[in-house]
């Protein structure tokens, strides 16, 4: 019956809700659907518990804005859709350069350009990995429920701080606008993790010193620490460098910092896979649609199972090849003409089956769309 | 290898899906919404609330799909409809084809006149939200309590509460009226 | 021994980054560094605190300028100081946050954050030092490059009209508006002090030489030459108050040009925080 | 702060009307050569001609009693490599 901490709402309020969770205090934004709703939601919401929302004259302006008050120190996040998220990406390199934690939630349209505003897609896949140029490991996760919507936004702020780096919410129109019955977790019930900040004597401290972990210690500003920060490719002090023997450690820092954790980055959801023969891969609200198509497969007594990314970037390759070692063929099932597919042909042994269920008109995956792909391929 | 499976299987059972079509600004976005609520808190069930966005919601066609299961809901969107709602001809001839055989189908007779099948419940939505209510706005409403008489999947109670719960303030007369007013016409008409 | 007034040429020195190495990367005579001096001597004036300053700039010869400095200080992307700006200033309204910028990359790529920051009259203090071209990049035409002048992308002479910053930014709504040179070092620092301590978004344009492309391509002489012309075709606002447009044609117009009493963006938002917390309990 | 050298001395000495003794005192400024850039902004515009420029374009104070401690040079240094020896 009626319980005080479940209620009906949209992805994009959870994502809210999820980033309040997480000790989130700034927003800055600009409108654009599928995602402005969260832009709304933050402009309620954030003045309610002291923290601070402003609509910026443009995309560009509010990841610059996001980056601000992170490195100020404090937790901060935008939401935007395909066109703004292209806009973004030159600032977003800034933030993997300079290692400032921030999470951007893309609600995914169809493109390219303006494309379909109210439309469904999951496009910018490639783009959450690629988008900013030069090297960089990203991370991109990608809920598919309301109640994922939260617990994937807290575990976004969390990657973001523990790594000091962007992190990116692939939302899509369907997972964004969907209403459902969510239980908001209590205080306490959910990890939340905070930036670790230096303690020694500012003399002491090397912004970007390199730790056995490779993620350095981050004041905010005002706080005692003056440092030097810049998009030029930098030493430990913060100071631009065109030295062999300090470009190669920062690059690689921004790899491996992310990569040699892939493991406890990685999260994925299996269903019947015990004996499957043939696994649906996908992510989003596709994963929707492969659950349902799973569910009637399995009655009509096809052994058929479920994969589900929830970690899209860093690519969980170790994961899935050992899910899908007893397979003979997979269905990637995408809402667009192929880009998390060519990963899977990268990282599935040869003898694996592959074979793609894809859809680009802006409507969503139905499972009836994947039984029949099913069938095709048995 | 060709092995057939399609022909066997069965649309999953422990789903109700309803949807409620009509024009833009007929309130059927707000209304599956507080049947969502209603369903989802206070009946405890799980629930998934759409609907199409597009250009069509700003005076088209407008539906919003509610997906109710005991169970995890997988697919978020409906399937096969247990239920329709149309509140104009245009939804009655773009979704008919959704509903289930046995499905129930209740039309507002005052703006949809060519129903191709028997099997229906016609009601008066708008002239009833006009006339008994007094507020031509509540025909959404109005078709809230049909659908908790026709269907049964939400009570009275729990619908009058969630819809007070979301109405502006100062029209809470008007909306308990006018569940009352759908309830009672639909009970007069259920089988 | 002679007495004289003290004079605080080391303070300078006081303020710059341990650990940076000088000279500085600009060429010789630009005038980036005499802005630089003329600030941390304005900034020595008003006491503040140098662990509550922020320091940001874009891209450009002038956006080197805050790395000298031992604040807080963000060298950000190309325009878009004064978002960056706006998201430390509205994170901590407390600090005070002085954005380094150029022509190029406040009026051409980042002309819009500029006029929406004067529009929102958030406090924070613009530099706008106006070299007319783009120097870092190597003298292309700018948008504050004046018609029929040379710049290696104008190499017939410019057929496109000069923004003028400071009509600019009060049309947009700044607070504070204000021009300077920096052949008029001492005006200077009483502008930026005036910028500093003015509560609101306050811009000063500080007109720049760069003899390197400017100065080179317009047959306008080296560092000297272009600072005596600063000299000769400036007016004080007061006297160019009583001077005919023929007559300012071709003349910077210097001093205070607008001041006015406005809201400010985190005052405003801060009220709106403490109604709804209140209401809240 | 960092170590600065001031020019060597001029070729002729400063006459015997000197008002300041610079035989143990310092020189009126105090030029950083190792910043300084030559660019020529105080050598041109200090208004007593105190300067001129040595082999290299850096300032050489060749006429120190006739600084007057007007500041000019200095604060249009841009490479702040010159300060006052005055109090």
């Amino acid at each position: 019956m009626a319980n005080k901490k479940k209620k009906l709402m949209q992805g994009n309020m959870a994502c809210v809700e999820g980033a309040i969770y997480s000790g989130m205090q700034f927003f800055a934004g600009y409108p654009i659907t599928p995602s402005t709703e969260i832009a709304e939601g933050c402009s309620r919401e954030l003045p309610k518990i002291g923290g601070r929302f402003i609509q910026m004259e443009d995309e560009i302006g509010s990841i610059a804005a996001v980056i601000g008050a992170s490195i100020a120190g404090m937790k901060s996040f935008t939401a935007t859709s395909g066109p703004g998220y292209s806009l973004m990406q030159e600032n977003l390199g800034y933030a993997f350069i300079t290692e400032t934690p921030l999470v951007v939630i893309n609600v995914q349209r169809g493109g390219p350009s303006t494309g379909l505003p109210t439309k469904v897609s999951q496009s910018d896949t490639m783009q959450a990995r690629w988008g900013p140029h030069g090297d960089y490991a990203a991370i991109a996760v990608a809920p598919s429920t309301v109640q994922e919507c939260h617990t994937e936004t807290v575990r976004a702020f969390n990657l973001s701080e523990r790594f000091r780096t962007p992190v990116t919410i692939l939302l899509d129109e369907v997972i964004g606008h969907s209403r459902g019955v969510i239980s908001l977790p209590e205080k306490g019930e959910l990890e939340v993790y905070n930036r670790v900040k230096p303690t020694a004597s500012p003399e002491e401290v090397l912004p970007f010193e390199m730790t056995p972990n490779l993620v350095s210690p981050m004041a905010g500003y005002g706080e005692g620490y003056r440092f030097h920060v810049t998009g030029l490719t930098h030493d430990v002090h913060g100071f631009s460098t065109n030295r062999s023997d300090e470009i190669f450690p920062k690059l690689d820092k921004l790899h491996n910092k992310i990569l040699n954790y892939r493991d406890e980055i990685s999260k994925l959801r299996i269903e019947n896979m015990d004996d499957a023969e043939v696994a649906f891969i996908s992510y989003g609200s596709v994963s929707r649609a492969a659950l349902q198509a799973t569910a009637i497969a399995r009655e009509a007594g096809v052994k058929v199972g479920c994969i589900q990314l929830y970690t899209i970037w860093p690519f969980p390759e170790k994961e899935l090849r050992q899910i899908c070692a007893n397979c003979s063929k997979v269905i990637v099932g995408e809402l667009n003409m192929g880009q998390i597919i060519h990963e899977i042909e990268r990282v599935l042994p040869g003898d694996i089956e592959i074979h793609a269920k894809q859809r680009y008109d802006g409507e969503i995956m139905t499972p009836m769309q994947l039984l029949e792909k099913l069938e095709e391929v048995l | 290898m060709g092995y057939k499976f399609i022909d066997r299987i069965k649309v999953p059972e422990d789903r109700f899906e309803l949807r409620l079509s009509g024009s833009g600004g007929q309130g059927m976005i707000f209304a599956a919404v507080v049947l969502g609520e209603a369903i989802g808190l206070a009946e405890g069930k799980n629930v998934v609330q759409s609907q199409s966005y597009g250009p069509e919601a700003r005076g088209g066609a407008s539906k919003a799909d509610v997906v109710i299961s005991a169970n995890e809901i997988f697919y978020p969107k409906a399937m096969k409809l247990d239920m329709l709602l149309a509140m104009t001809q245009e939804a009655l001839d773009s979704y008919l084809k959704d509903l289930k055989e046995d499905g129930v189908l209740i039309v507002d007779t005052s703006l949809v006149t060519d129903i191709p099948v028997d099997n229906y419940y016609g009601l008066d939505f708008t002239h009833l939200a006009k006339n008994e209510v007094g507020h031509i706005m509540v025909a959404n409403v109005v078709a809230l309590g049909a659908i908790s008489c026709f269907t049964g999947i939400v009570g009275k109670e729990v619908l009058t509460n969630a819809v007070l719960k979301r109405a502006p303030r100062g029209t809470e007369d008007k909306n308990r009226k006018a569940i009352d007013v759908g309830f009672e016409e639909a009970s007069k008409l259920k089988k | 021994m002679a007495t004289v007034t003290k004079q605080k040429s080391d303070v300078v020195l006081d303020y710059l980054r341990p650990g940076k190495k000088f000279p500085s990367v600009w060429c010789p005579g630009c005038g980036n560094g005499i802005v630089m001096g003329a600030l941390i001597r304005a900034i020595d004036k008003l006491g503040w605190d140098r662990d509550n300053i922020a320091m940001v700039s874009g891209i450009g010869c002038s956006s080197r300028l805050p790395i000298y400095l031992d604040v807080h200080t963000l060298h950000s992307t190309h325009g878009r100081a004064l978002p960056f700006a706006t998201g430390i200033k509205f994170a901590k309204p407390g600090m005070k946050v002085i954005v380094v910028t150029g022509d190029g990359d406040a009026l051409a790529i980042g002309g819009n954050h500029f006029i929406h920051a004067c529009r929102r009259n958030i406090d924070i203090t613009a530099i706008l030092i106006n070299n007319n071209i783009y120097g870092m990049t190597g003298g292309q035409g700018s948008p504050t490059t004046p018609a029929e002048k040379i710049s290696t992308t104008t190499p017939f002479g410019n057929v496109e009209k000069q923004f003028d910053p400071c009509q600019l930014a009060i049309g947009a709504g700044a607070s504070y508006v204000a021009r300077t040179t920096v052949y008029h070092t001492p005006h200077m620092e009483k502008m930026l002090l005036a910028a500093l301590e003015h509560k609101g978004f306050s811009l000063v344009e500080a007109v720049s030489n760069c003899h390197t492309y400017f100065g080179r391509l317009n047959r306008q002489g080296d560092a000297v030459a272009m600072l005596n012309l600063f000299k000769e075709n400036s007016v004080m606002k007061g006297k160019a108050s009583k001077m005919t447009d023929e007559e300012l044609k071709g003349k910077w117009v210097l001093g205070t040009l607008h001041e006015h009493e406005a809201t400010e963006f985190c005052d405003e938002y801060q009220k709106l925080v403490d109604a709804q917390m209140s209401k809240r309990g | 702060m960092t170590e600065s050298k001031t020019a060597g001395a001029p070729e002729s000495k400063p006459a015997s009307k000197s008002k300041y003794d610079y035989t143990n005192g310092p020189m009126p400024l105090e030029i950083n050569l190792s910043w300084c850039k030559a660019c020529n902004l105080c050598i041109a515009l200090c208004p007593k001609q105190v300067f001129e420029p040595d082999r290299d374009g850096k300032p050489v104070q060749v006429r120190p009693d006739d600084c007057t401690q007007c500041t000019i040079c200095w604060v249009h240094c841009p490479d702040f490599a010159i300060t006052s020896n005055y109090k």
